[in-house]
């Protein structure tokens, strides 16, 4: 590579080093601290915050729900409610976690926050568009849980016509909130795809990118083309259930199986959408805590690109039994197949990583390590489920609740906790205490295995999802699932306690604590308003751990002076 | 050597006006926008993102396109039957107004770049007159078809006549899709309209051209997509 | 498959001819799982002790991935689940095809019931009589929502989808009783829409063909036990049943089928969908004309009531065609026994 | 210039030869010429209109990817409904698609 004025800086020169900063910096957070501040900032990490308070409470709401449904299968008939709010709970229950939770949880907090800084940018591309997406998904929230509390759901969350035609329960303006938080999606991703094009910082070639961008990056191009159908499906059910027009209502000659075509074009990849920045969070901790050059840099950026688009042809896979064509349920299945290889590529390529490191085993490589069990079994039942012939069986039991609960829960909020605490210091400026971070994990991980795994058994033994009568002999297992359900609620409380305790009480936290390549490291703790107090030179790529640590800075920093016009 | 051509080629121009030189850009000033350097900058990305919006709102009609082509499967007979039935003079003539209005907004475009304001100007506000023209058609045929019995839903007098399998179906999505159609125009309509006056009384300097262009962009998205509605409707 | 490894896997008996390989695969692809899980979470935890950080700050090699040996791992991995698949979808193609000599019985579900009516005219309720070893072909369709047949012990599961009609088809080769479920959602009383196969011996089959009072099997037909219900729910201290009298609500004769004007001016259609959706949720659609004072039935009416009302209040219609109307056979099918037993 | 009159011209000629050919009986063909022709003059708006011939590699891969995803979309789709066998039996009598006879008003 060659170096010149208006080019990358490689030479090994080494930079002045920026004057020490003073005793107190202003940081993103002291930088106004009026609610108004933080209400009406474009500022990405503010907007992360805000995004990350609202989408913790969601996931608490969800939660308490999730402990009342596993509440009522204590016994085999009714226990804590009646089958009517049954059906309510668990249609909210998924409604909540899936558009409002897992959705936005990693790229509209984590992805908001470090997506720029990891190109250098001072901002997203359209910071107003970006505040103007969470008040979107703020106002969608509030009309689904306005239709919640008025008349209730009970369609579950995939609005399946013609139950949701016919349902009594507020179906139109549940179905237009999901319409609504759709497009706050649509936004988001609209905008981390237009920053990584125009945004990254001089020199910074896309291959240099972090690769939790490239998850990121992948994620919002399924955002973008994905979301765009829920939302016309959500419109044609609202109609359908409020004027009756019968789009897909078989006594008119509507299809009720088309929906099912349209709302699986978007929630098939939506999955992707909750577990591509999972994988994001997984490929920047490895690299840091085991000090190594990701085995194959590129196997992980493209294999998250190959998930994106084999994501958009693996639909069917949800229809085997819903009386599709033989023709389209062979190709769904071998469709299916491609990503579970992509998943794979990734799954090889960080445990390779890890091989000839310098481990150190913290808080977020724990939960990485429980994310890549958990993920690796989850996805393997979603190559079985995917092998035609044995989803008429496990199709709608808890079989498949137990699989996509091992990759939402297992490996989407697994991986969200890794993120949690990995950017703890870098997000708060203090740090948390390793050692009840460990024991959380351990807690996390055992609660999660005994409320998932069981499910698993009770799908082969013929048990269907939403089920508020089961048979008595299912008993034992379902009494299990829901002592591991308390145990992860017990967890998931103790998480909140003393990350609690830390944001207040915590030592305050190195601008590197984990001494990472990653260029969202080399900027303060917590970072300024503009993101770098000078513009950044990222010399080195954002995984050289073939110098120490010295090096690698005297590469990093830059002397403090206006940038550069492109 | 690969990063330097990469860069070479992001930030050097080509002859287009849509990218102007990289001197001119220092010419037109700083950004106006925060996270960005200058206002060249800033255009390449509103233009990047009102094309990444242009890719979602195809997908939005992607589903009636898929929904059009499997029921078009299901009820051959019915398809074709509610497609003879339907305005097809008028539905064409649309179709005709809209491949105006977007030679319109696309010479206007041409134009203001060479620093015809006025005529721009007027150019953008024939295309806002043939979307009103649009609607008004759009509108008529609305009228005959509530005149003749046919309701979304299946519903009306006509229905009594016609029971073939799948014309409720095509009569619903039409007014469906059509009618999200015709939002769109709307919209179309009020960006251009909000540009157009600022071309008009000067506001917008040629620097800002990106503007006039994103509006344009759009409302020849809007048209791409009638383009597909109307065979699918009127013609076959 | 082994019987203890049936037991292991939890799975209920394999009662249908399809059951044993279909369970020899999920045993398969289940140890594969098992197996490269724990394999991952063996290497990740051996790597944490062998290359645990001794010292901090030190440098580690650079290891580049060999293209030829990603590529490779890619590959075999393509292979390996382009195999499942290839099984699968064998698999999934003979219970997708019903043999030549299958005999058919009609399935109607609605909310929340199963009817079955064989070839010879006669039905019955939640009860599906078959004679083992022979093959049954299910030709299923549903008068309200989308319902799904399932039956764990055979191994098959298929949606039941108003409007049309979808195939199952199954060969039954141990005798019992085996649980018939719905496993797609469809309302309050989803996980109490139940029936059962009964798996005779053919020498007990062609006893049961042969009992004369085997159409009611003992029980009352669906519309005499809608009455009952409708009498000993007090429904008919509000609704009338026959024409002219008007009462606190809506009078059910003529209505099934009709079109009814709500409050506000909307109209909707009587269908199943909607006497179901009166009873759960009244308030849902308040007739036109009417006070909403009925309270909800749902938890009151098991899911059996519910259908047999729903049935009753069909019945009260402007009577068309009387007579048990089995959906016609199209002429591929005539040409068959056309499944008469 | 030029090349957007040009252009201009090409769309109301493609538009004349589809709407004449729709009076031509062409049998299940008339659809499939109608969309190709419709395709052309997608194309022109596309690569003329909208100037993504000379837009940034960024803004072609957003519109092409979007092509991509629509063409997925429609075909798989259209391939369930295409390859399905055909049903065994008619579905039993569907409800009536029209409100009472006389009444012209709409049900909603």
């Amino acid at each position: 590579m060659t170096a010149t004025a208006t080019d990358l800086d490689v030479t090994a020169a080494p930079v002045p080093t920026a004057a020490p900063t003073s005793a107190k910096p202003s940081s993103y957070l002291t930088d106004g601290t009026t609610v108004r501040s933080w209400l009406l900032t474009t500022d990405h990490k503010r907007i992360a915050l805000l995004y990350f308070v609202s989408v913790s409470f969601f996931l608490f709401l969800g939660g308490i729900l999730a402990l009342a449904l596993r509440l009522e299968h204590l016994t085999p008939g009714p226990t804590i409610m009646s089958a009517y709010t049954y059906n309510r709970v668990f249609t909210l229950h998924g409604v909540i976690m899936v558009f409002l939770f897992l959705i936005p949880s990693i790229p509209a907090t984590f992805g908001n926050f470090l997506l720029p800084i990891m190109i250098g940018a001072k901002d997203l591309a359209f910071p107003r568009i970006n505040l103007l997406s969470w008040y979107i998904y703020l106002a969608g929230a509030a009309l689904l849980i306005w239709a919640m509390i008025n008349g209730g759901l009970d369609t579950g969350w995939t609005f399946y016509t013609p139950y949701s035609a016919h349902s009594p329960s507020a179906v139109v303006p549940a179905v237009l909130g999901v319409f609504i938080v759709g497009w706050s999606s649509i936004l988001t991703g609209l905008n981390f795809i237009v920053s990584v094009h125009t945004l990254r910082a001089r020199g910074l070639r896309l291959m240099k990118m972090p690769l939790f961008v490239w998850a990121i990056y992948s994620t919002s191009i399924i955002q973008v083309l994905a979301t765009p159908v829920l939302g016309l499906s959500m419109v044609l059910v609202a109609i359908d259930a409020g004027l009756g027009w019968g789009i897909f209502d078989p006594s008119r000659g509507g299809d009720p199986v088309l929906f099912q075509h349209l709302f699986w074009f978007y929630s098939h990849p939506a999955v992707y959408i909750m577990i591509l920045p999972a994988m994001g969070v997984v490929s920047e901790v490895i690299p840091t805590f085991a000090r190594k050059v990701p085995y194959s840099y590129e196997a992980i950026a493209y294999s998250a690109l190959g998930i994106a688009f084999t994501g958009f042809l693996t639909w069917g896979h949800h229809m085997f039994t819903a009386g599709i064509s033989a023709v389209d349920a062979g190709a769904f299945g071998i469709l299916s197949m491609m990503v579970a290889v992509f998943s794979a590529i990734k799954v090889f390529t960080w445990v390779a990583t890890l091989y000839k490191g310098s481990i150190s085993l913290t808080t977020p490589l724990a939960y990485v390590f429980v994310f890549l069990f958990l993920f690796v079994f989850g996805g393997m039942t979603g190559v079985a489920v995917a092998s035609t012939s044995l989803d008429l069986h496990w199709h709608d039991t808890y079989f498949v609740v137990a699989h996509f609960h091992f990759i939402m829960v297992g490996g989407a909020l697994t991986a969200f906790l890794a993120g949690l605490h990995y950017w703890f210091p870098k997000v708060t400026g203090r740090m948390y205490g390793e050692r009840l971070g460990l024991v959380a994990c351990v807690l996390v991980f055992a609660g999660f295995f005994v409320t998932f795994f069981p499910q698993f058994l009770l799908g082969n033994a013929g048990m269907p999802r939403r089920y508020y009568y089961y048979s008595p002999e299912h008993q034992p297992l379902h009494v299990i699932s829901t002592i591991g359900a308390l145990g992860l609620g017990a967890a998931l409380l103790l998480i909140l306690g003393y990350l609690g305790w830390a944001l207040v009480y915590g030592e305050k936290a190195p601008d590197n604590p984990w001494g990472s390549r990653s260029y969202e490291w080399l900027t303060r703790s917590p970072p300024p308003t503009h993101n770098f107090d000078a513009t950044p030179r990222f010399a080195l790529g954002p995984y050289d751990y073939t110098r120490p640590d010295e090096d690698a800075h005297a590469h990093a920093e830059a002397p403090a002076q206006g940038h550069d016009h492109v | 050597m690969h990063t330097q051509r990469r860069r070479l080629k992001d930030t050097t121009m080509s002859e287009h006006p849509v990218h102007r030189s990289a001197a001119d850009a220092v010419a037109i000033g700083p950004a106006t926008s925060e996270p960005f350097d200058t206002l060249l900058h800033q255009a390449h990305a509103a233009r990047l993102g009102m094309w990444v919006f242009l890719a979602s709102e195809l997908l939005l009609f992607g589903g009636f396109f898929a929904l059009l082509t499997a029921y078009r499967f299901e009820h051959a007979d019915g398809f074709r039957e509610a497609v003879h039935a339907n305005t097809k003079v008028l539905g064409s003539m649309n179709t005709l107004v809209l491949l105006t209005s977007s030679t319109c907004v696309a010479v206007a475009v041409h134009v203001f770049r060479e620093g015809r304001r006025r005529l721009a100007g007027a150019l953008v506000f024939t295309t806002v007159a043939l979307g009103a023209v649009f609607l008004t058609l759009k509108m008529t045929e609305y009228g005959l078809h509530f005149h003749e019995g046919i309701f979304p839903g299946g519903h009306g007098e006509w229905f009594l006549h016609h029971d073939t399998p799948g014309l409720a179906t095509f009569w619903t999505i039409y007014f469906v899709a059509t009618g999200l159609h015709a939002m769109h125009v709307t919209v179309g309509m009020i960006f251009l309209g909000i540009v157009g006056r600022s071309v008009l009384n000067g506001r917008l300097p040629r620097a800002h051209a990106h503007r006039l262009e994103l509006a344009a962009v759009y409302w020849h998205l809007v048209d791409v997509v009638w383009i597909f509605l109307w065979p699918l409707f009127y013609l076959a | 498959m082994p019987a203890w490894l049936v037991k292991l896997l939890f799975l209920p008996v394999e009662a249908s001819s399809i059951a044993a390989e279909v369970d020899a695969l999920h045993a398969t692809i289940i140890t594969v799982t098992m197996v490269s899980s724990l394999a991952v979470f063996a290497a990740t935890g051996w790597m944490v002790l062998r290359f645990r950080r001794r010292a901090p700050n030190v440098t580690t090699p650079h290891i580049v991935a060999k293209r030829s040996h990603e590529a490779g791992i890619a590959l075999a991995l393509l292979f390996l689940f382009c195999a499942f698949w290839v099984v699968g979808f064998r698999q999934y193609l003979t219970i997708e095809q019903p043999p030549d000599d299958a005999r058919t019985v009609f399935v109607t579900a609605r909310q929340w019931m199963w009817k079955f009516s064989y070839a010879d005219g006669r039905s019955a309720e939640d009860v599906l009589v078959v004679p083992r070893g022979a093959a049954i072909k299910l030709a299923m369709t549903s008068r309200d929502v989308i319902h799904a047949f399932y039956v764990p012990a055979f191994r098959i599961k298929q949606d039941v989808v108003p409007g049309r009609y979808t195939t199952a088809w199954f060969r039954a080769e141990k005798a019992g009783t085996y649980p018939i479920l719905c496993a797609e959602y469809c309302g309050t009383d989803h996980s109490a829409m139940r029936g059962e196969v009964r798996v005779l011996e053919p020498v007990d089959y062609a006893r049961w063909l042969d009992d004369p009072s085997r159409d009611r099997s003992g029980e009352q037909d669906l519309v005499s036990r809608g009455r009952d219900v409708a009498v000993r729910r007090a429904c008919v201290t509000c609704h009338s049943v026959g024409a002219g009298t008007t009462t606190t609500g809506p009078s059910w004769a003529g209505l099934y089928d009709s079109y009814v004007e709500l409050r506000g001016g909307t109209r909707v259609l009587a269908d199943e969908a909607y006497l179901t959706r009166s009873m759960m949720d009244p308030n849902a659609d308040i007739v036109s004309g009417y006070q909403p004072v009925m309270p909800t039935y749902a938890g009151t009416l098991d899911a059996s009531e519910t259908a047999a009302l729903v049935e009753y209040i069909e019945s009260l219609r402007e009577p068309r065609d009387p007579g048990v109307a089995l959906p016609k056979v199209r002429a591929v099918e005539t040409s068959s026994d056309g499944g008469t037993p | 210039m030029r090349r957007l009159l040009l252009t201009a011209a090409a769309l109301v000629a493609l538009w004349g030869a589809s709407f004449g050919l729709s009076y031509v009986e062409l049998g299940r063909a008339s659809l499939a010429v109608a969309l190709i022709i419709a395709a052309f003059k997608a194309v022109l708006v596309v690569l003329v209109f909208m100037e993504l011939l000379h837009e940034k590699t960024s803004v072609k891969l957003a519109a092409g990817s979007a092509l991509l995803t629509v063409t997925i979309f429609v075909t798989l789709v259209a391939a369930d409904v295409a390859t399905r066998a055909p049903a065994p039996l008619d579905p039993p009598e569907p409800h009536p698609t029209h409100v009472s006879p006389g009444t012209g008003a709409p049900g909603w």
